[in-house]
């Protein structure tokens, strides 16, 4: 098995390239079957690999190739698995494999069905050598690979300008992290001599000491990387813009596997973070202030997508805040809860959307409990288990990382009520969602309901969705041991009963209306308060006016070429030059014969002056 | 003698299409395109029967007989100059390069030249043995000698067949690259000049300037001479105006042409020449030339970024990538030269290839201006298609040519001077900003209704050819660059320890 | 003493050891040189400020003969009859020839008398006057005598055709360009003015 | 004592005097007969330097010298008064400031 590791990554990158290639002659039906089966491929050999190592727990290297060899820096073509590239790549292969066959039917009417699906393998291939690369440079070449994915997926439809510019958003704001991130590379292997994952790992404890400067620069360096991927402030901006793509690409890129790849790099490196603390608090910080932030904003939006973007990122800001404490396989345990009911909720609203004529503004929808059973189920599942109610996946795995960061020292209790804020958030805008989409008057009647293609990875999501959290993930070799004492009891019983009342206010507030919010909304404050928070808190607004329109203006005040202006001076004056002596050529003899000897005088004036010598004989 | 053949086979099959106009008007482009197929063949067959190839033995530079080959016979015995040509495996990926690009040009231009077809297959021809001479000669005169016979027929090109604004471009190139050359000219002869008064003879062989005797002084204003000649061609910042109305103006092979060899051969010169030559010198100079490099690298990006013709947003393109180049050089170690030449290379696949997108969109639009342009995707997806992955790549997609070479520059040049990364890294962030802003506004966005009523013919078959040529190249380049690499080592391995020997207090910080 | 006339150097200088005159110029003489000298002065002054041309060439004849005398004098005597024979004779001639041909007449003295006005030579004359001195400056710490001994035309002719004789080619080749132009420039002339009587007949 | 000798100097003062004169009349005259007289001027002015240096040294060269000077000479004056010919047919004057269409 362990030799053919490498046909994971490239089933889906052959089904890629053959699409690319051949899919303009191919039957629509063949080229559902050669997207859907690349992945599904993946999957089971991805299945059978989980299988083997369930039984032997064996850590596999393979080198395919050498990338490229200059002197010491011989990074590779080569993987590496463990318990946690497992998890990764069930992920992605299988929630991968449902959105291909959700994606069958979903886009079934678009022309341009073959390039749909050649992105989308070639997103899989890209995201599973991010996984599974075992140096940091293929993990490069993967994280910048799903990155020119996610653009060509969310400017998929690129006769609209905005999904265009919504895609050079995300690339480029993701770029930026990307840069830092590289430069954290080029620091690694300076300091280390090696790009090899666990290589430098081990080398880096010899080298440094807990809390040396470098380690920490480096592991910001990544964190950037991370922040920039995973939409974590201050590079969030892009992940609510991306869903102007197709919505099984939000669900399979902006929600459960492209954006939680900065989640799997301080995951795999966590071995350079705990040398530096600083680093990690950083981290923790930053997912913490972002959860929050995005619920709030979560809260005010009307587009069923933005929503779920924001508490996407919200999500992820509980992913960091685990990272960010020590809680690594929390951490990877909530993203693999969060990819299952994330990716339910998104594909629920894509159905909603496919069967609604492209609506995404969701007090435009409403009613659609009875005309869309399947649908209305796995949101209410999936909306249970993102506010995380007792049971749910996403219950256990929140849970979890409350827990460990309220016995963080110090910083933990107010990490702890800031993440019990926002679950309270979380719980309270979810909920929000289902009773404007599901219950009340219905305002739009849907002209069909799913097929079985969108009902199948549905419900089997549904499942995941509900029972994820009784998985044991397969991460206790690769993470040190975190965590030992149980805190006190009343933290957890806190802990529980905060979704919950969550869920009774959105109740009284969106469905029962006990509670009327209308003078708090119509209060200058409050509309201002909404207004920002509608806004993703200005941001969007802070960047256009102090970084997008100062290069915009930039590139428009150089485009003419200033360094020509010392060129063009150089011509000029040459012409001016030219002008002057032009003149001096009247053309009339005696006028040069009296220059002439006017010349001569000072010449033979100046020969004498310059000594004996010159014009003695 | 392989190298005069090469050199000799291009100028005659220009000379052989330029009379086989007087046959039929279509017969120039078969002839050209027989010759620089022929040439590739005869380098390749002659590559392949050389003994070294197999091992690549690491040659002394100043020692031509460990080179992959030398020629040498008198010219003029008089000043000590001959025909010496050498190869060696940079000039082998060079000339490798130049031929290749050679056969994309004329493809490339197949269709679009309706006049004196025969006289411009041969200037086509002509300025390519000036190339590949420049590559090869390692006489100084010799070498000064081609780089003027490729600037000309360059000239011709730009200033016969360009576009509307053609004259002015064509005497800038001419003007800029002239002024250059001269100035290297004279730093040629002085250098000769104080070589010939330490030793005597009069010489113009590289092998033998290697060892010449300089004060530190006069070495620093020959060796800014030499940099001068060839960061003009390179084109460093400031240097780089004449590019942009070169490249725009010029016919869609000599924008291949001019973007994929010409601009190599300044960063050729700058490691054959410019650095061995004045390794003291030069280790001086490398703290501003590495800032032009990297100030050439965000210039020529936010300059890109506010262009709106398509031809010169892919030229200042290029000036951000060659400012990579120029950082590589003057980073002077394995990793950032290893990634100049690759940079050399996969620049050069990958801008040939968008300029001649741009050439095909022009011959079909009849316009380069992009706002006029928007969503093409829509009829023309195969050159869609074929530009988003030279945009990819060009914006340094890891997995194709041009990450590998500008990691391994930036990699390099992280052990030299940390700050300087840094503003080079923005230049990745920059890139990705005006090269998706070229695929929008051409390729995609609202179908724009000028050109929805007309037929816009996709790529034919020679074009798809032609891309998958290239695009075959950067991908091998991205995912197996080793041969490359391989061919270079040895090179710049004793290049290195060339300068290291002169350089005592290098190579002690070194160990 | 002559037999190897292909070391030219060495030949001349024996030559000139050969021909040597007697060696001193007589009171007479002397007076002659300043004479002469004064004629040339006063000639080609004049020479340059008469408005008829045929005047001024006949003064400027003189002053050539007085200086062909002055050669005379100081020992060259072969250059003096050059200087009357080519200068004073065939170029002087060919002057007059064009004169004529040119029939300037009465009209043409007035033209020349009003372009003499002292505003036109006022200028030149300092600029002149100022490169006089500067001549005059220079040639000032000049001091010896002429030699006495008088340079034969054979002397003049084996240096010629020794060491000289490139300088003789490039003549040659001088004269021969000035024959072709001469010739081109006065048949064009001549066939215009044909063609011009022609035409208007 | 063998008597008196004329003085190098003497010679070239009156040499300079007639090229000075030569120039004035080169500067001052419009018509291109004199010019060209002047330039005879000037010429046979330096022809008498020559001389008289040669004379100085006992040498022929100065002689030969006088003789280029002369050849010049007469190649000038025949191409010259040709191009007076040509002038005076075209222009319908003598007068060099006619003949100015060598402006820049």
């Amino acid at each position: 098995m362990s030799k053919i590791i490498w046909l994971i990554p490239l089933m889906p990158f052959v089904g890629s390239i053959t699409l690319m290639l051949f899919g303009k002659n191919l039957r629509r039906s063949h080229i559902g079957y050669l997207g859907v089966s690349s992945v599904g491929i993946s999957a089971l050999l991805t299945a059978l690999l989980a299988i083997e190592f369930m039984q032997n727990q064996e850590v596999l290297e393979t080198l395919v190739w050498t990338w490229m060899q200059v002197g010491s820096f011989a990074p590779g073509i080569s993987f590496y698995f463990d318990g946690l590239t497992l998890v990764m790549m069930s992920v992605i292969t299988g929630v991968g494999f449902l959105i291909h066959l959700f994606s069958t039917e979903f886009m079934e009417e678009d022309p341009s069905y073959a390039r749909y699906f050649a992105y989308l393998n070639m997103f899989v291939a890209s995201m599973l050598i991010l996984v599974m690369a075992d140096n940091l440079l293929l993990l490069y070449l993967g994280w910048e690979g799903v990155g020119v994915c996610s653009y060509l997926l969310v400017g998929f439809w690129y006769q609209h300008s905005a999904n265009g510019h919504a895609a050079r958003k995300a690339f480029i704001v993701t770029r930026i992290g990307d840069t830092a991130m590289a430069l954290g590379l080029l620091l690694l292997f300076s300091h280390l001599g090696t790009l090899d994952i666990q290589v430098l790992m081990g080398k880096a404890s010899q080298v440094w000491e807990v809390g040396e400067n470098i380690p920490l620069i480096a592991c910001l360096l990544l964190v950037c990387g991370a922040v920039g991927k995973s939409a974590q402030l201050p590079l969030h901006t892009w992940l609510p813009d991306a869903m102007a793509g197709p919505t099984p690409v939000s669900a399979l890129i902006h929600a459960a596997t492209m954006v939680t790849a900065g989640v799997y790099l301080i995951a795999r490196t966590h071995g350079l973070f705990l040398l530096a603390p600083d680093a990690m608090i950083v981290v923790a910080i930053i997912g913490v202030v972002t959860s929050l932030m995005a619920a709030f904003t979560a809260l005010m939006q009307t587009d069923i997508k933005r929503i779920l973007a924001y508490s996407t990122i919200s999500q992820i800001g509980y992913m960091f805040l685990a990272l960010g404490v020590g809680a690594w396989s929390a951490g990877i345990f909530h993203l693999m809860t969060h990819a299952f009911f994330k990716a339910l909720l998104f594909l629920g609203s894509g159905a909603i959307i496919h069967c609604l004529h492209h609506e995404h503004n969701i007090f435009k929808m409403g009613g659609l409990r009875t005309r869309m059973p399947v649908t209305f189920w796995s949101f209410m599942i999936g909306s249970a288990a993102l506010a995380a109610l007792p049971m749910t996946s996403g219950f256990f795995s929140k849970d979890q990382i409350l827990l460990q960061a309220y016995q963080l020292p110090d910083l933990g209790p107010g990490l702890w009520m800031a993440g019990l804020l926002g679950a309270l958030l979380t719980a309270i805008y979810s909920f929000r969602l289902v009773f404007v989409v599901f219950f009340g008057e219905a305002n739009t009647e849907p002209d069909k309901d799913t097929e079985w293609r969108m009902a199948i990875p549905l419900s089997i999501l549904c499942f995941l969705a509900l029972v994820g959290g009784y998985f044991t993930i397969p991460v206790v070799d690769v993470f040190p041991v975190t965590g030992g004492s149980h805190p006190a009891h009343w933290v957890e019983y806190v802990s529980i009963s905060v979704p919950i009342v969550g869920l009774v206010i959105a109740y009284f507030v969106f469905l029962n209306r006990r509670i009327n919010i209308e003078t708090l909304t119509t209060s200058s404050f409050g509309r201002g308060l909404g207004n920002l928070w509608l806004s993703g808190w200005g941001i969007d607004w802070l960047y256009d006016r102090l970084f997008v329109r100062p290069y915009y203006r930039l590139a428009n005040l150089l485009k003419s070429e200033p360094v020509d202006v010392i060129y063009n001076a150089i011509v000029e004056l040459n012409q001016l030059l030219n002008l002057w002596l032009s003149k001096s050529q009247t053309g009339r003899l005696r006028w040069y014969l009296v220059s002439m000897v006017a010349g001569l005088i000072i010449l033979i004036s100046l020969a004498s002056n310059l000594g004996p010598g010159v014009l003695q004989w | 003698m392989v190298m005069i053949n090469l050199i000799l086979i291009l100028l005659v099959g220009g000379l052989l299409a330029m009379l086989s106009e007087r046959l039929d008007e279509n017969m120039p482009r078969k002839v050209a395109m027989a010759a620089v197929l022929f040439d590739l063949i005869y380098l390749i067959s002659s590559m392949l029967s050389l003994p070294e190839i197999a091992q690549l033995q690491a040659p002394i530079t100043n020692d031509p007989s460990t080179w992959l080959m030398h020629f040498k016979a008198n010219w003029i015995p008089a000043f000590g100059i001959s025909i010496e040509f050498a190869m060696d495996g940079i000039s082998l990926l060079m000339v490798l390069l130049t031929l290749i690009l050679g056969a994309v040009a004329i493809s490339a231009s197949w269709t679009d030249i309706v006049k004196r077809k025969g006289f411009f297959e041969a200037n086509l021809l002509w300025s390519l043995a000036g190339v590949l001479g420049v590559f090869l000669a390692l006489d100084l005169l010799l070498f000064f000698l081609f780089w003027e016979v490729m600037l000309i027929p360059m000239y011709f090109m730009i200033a016969i067949w360009g576009h509307e604004n053609r004259g002015y471009a064509a005497m800038k190139f001419f003007i800029f690259t002239q002024a250059s050359g001269l100035l290297m000219l004279v730093s040629i002869l002085v250098l000769s000049a104080i070589n010939q008064e330490t030793t005597g003879v009069w010489t113009f062989s590289y092998f033998d300037l290697l060892n010449t005797n300089i004060s530190e002084q006069a070495s620093y204003w020959i060796m800014l001479g030499f940099f001068i000649a060839f960061v003009v061609k390179l084109p460093g910042f400031p240097f780089h105006t004449w590019l942009p109305d070169a490249h725009t103006q010029a016919p869609t092979a000599g924008s291949v042409i001019l973007a994929g060899v010409l601009l190599k051969t300044g960063a050729y010169g700058l490691i054959r020449f410019a650095v061995p030559l004045f390794p003291q010198a030069a280790l001086d100079f490398s703290y501003p030339a590495m800032l032009l490099g990297a100030a050439g690298v965000v210039y020529g990006a936010v300059l890109a970024f506010g262009q709106a013709d398509f031809k010169r947003l892919i030229a200042y393109s290029s000036v951000s990538h060659m400012g990579f180049v120029l950082l590589g050089i003057y980073a002077w170690n394995e990793l950032a030269l290893q990634g100049a030449v690759m940079q050399m290379v996969a620049h050069g696949f990958s801008t040939a290839a968008l300029f001649m997108i741009a050439g095909s969109i022009q011959e079909r639009l009849h316009t380069r201006d992009m706002s006029q342009m928007s969503g093409l995707w829509h009829q023309m997806p195969r050159m869609g298609a074929v530009a988003m992955f030279f945009v990819v790549a060009s914006l340094g997609l890891p997995g194709l040519g041009n990450f590998v070479a500008e990691f391994l520059i930036l990699l390099g040049l992280f052990q030299v001077n940390v700050w300087i990364t840094v503003i080079a890294a923005t230049g990745l962030i920059t890139g990705a900003a005006y090269s998706l802003l070229l695929m929008q506004k051409s390729f995609q966005g609202e179908i724009n209704k000028k050109w929805a009523e007309s037929k816009l013919s996709d790529f034919g078959q020679r074009e798809m050819m032609t891309m998958a040529v290239m695009i075959i190249a950067l991908i091998f380049l991205g995912i197996y660059p080793q041969p490359v690499l391989n061919i270079a080592e040895p090179v710049l391995h004793s290049l290195l320890d060339l300068t290291a020997l002169a350089l005592p207090s290098i190579a002690e910080a070194k160990l | 003493m002559r037999k190897d006339p292909l070391i030219p150097g060495v030949y001349c200088h024996d030559l000139i050891q050969f021909n040597n005159r007697s060696g001193v110029l007589s009171m007479l003489e002397i007076v002659f040189f300043y004479i002469a000298s004064l004629v040339a002065l006063i000639a080609t002054v004049m020479a340059m400020t008469r408005a008829n041309a045929i005047h001024a060439l006949i003064y400027l004849i003189v002053s050539l003969l007085a200086v062909a005398v002055i050669f005379f004098l100081i020992g060259a005597p072969f250059a003096a009859a050059l200087e009357i024979v080519i200068y004073a004779g065939a170029i002087m001639v060919l002057f007059v020839f064009v004169i004529m041909m040119l029939n300037l007449g009465e009209k043409g003295d007035k033209q020349e008398r009003q372009w003499l006005s002292p505003s036109v030579w006022v200028g030149p004359a300092l600029l002149s006057i100022v490169l006089l001195a500067e001549l005059l400056f220079i040639i000032s710490d000049v001091n010896g005598p002429v030699s006495t001994s008088s340079v034969s035309p054979k002397a003049v002719g084996l240096s010629l055709f020794g060491p000289y004789v490139l300088a003789v080619e490039i003549s040659a080749m001088l004269l021969l360009a000035g024959l072709v132009g001469s010739f081109h420039l006065g048949r064009r002339y001549l066939e215009r003015d044909y063609g011009d009587e022609r035409g208007k007949e | 004592m063998d008597g008196l000798d004329i003085p190098l100097n003497h010679i070239l003062f009156i040499s300079s005097l007639l090229f000075a004169i030569g120039m004035l009349g080169l500067m001052i005259r419009r018509n291109i007969i004199f010019i060209l007289m002047s330039l005879e001027v000037m010429l046979n002015s330096a022809a008498l330097a020559f001389v008289a240096a040669g004379a100085h040294w006992g040498q022929p060269d100065g002689q030969v010298v006088f003789m280029l000077i002369l050849t010049v000479a007469a190649a000038e004056v025949a191409v010259g008064l040709g191009l007076v010919l040509q002038v005076q047919k075209r222009f319908k004057t003598l007068d060099m400031d006619h003949a100015n269409r060598m402006q820049g």
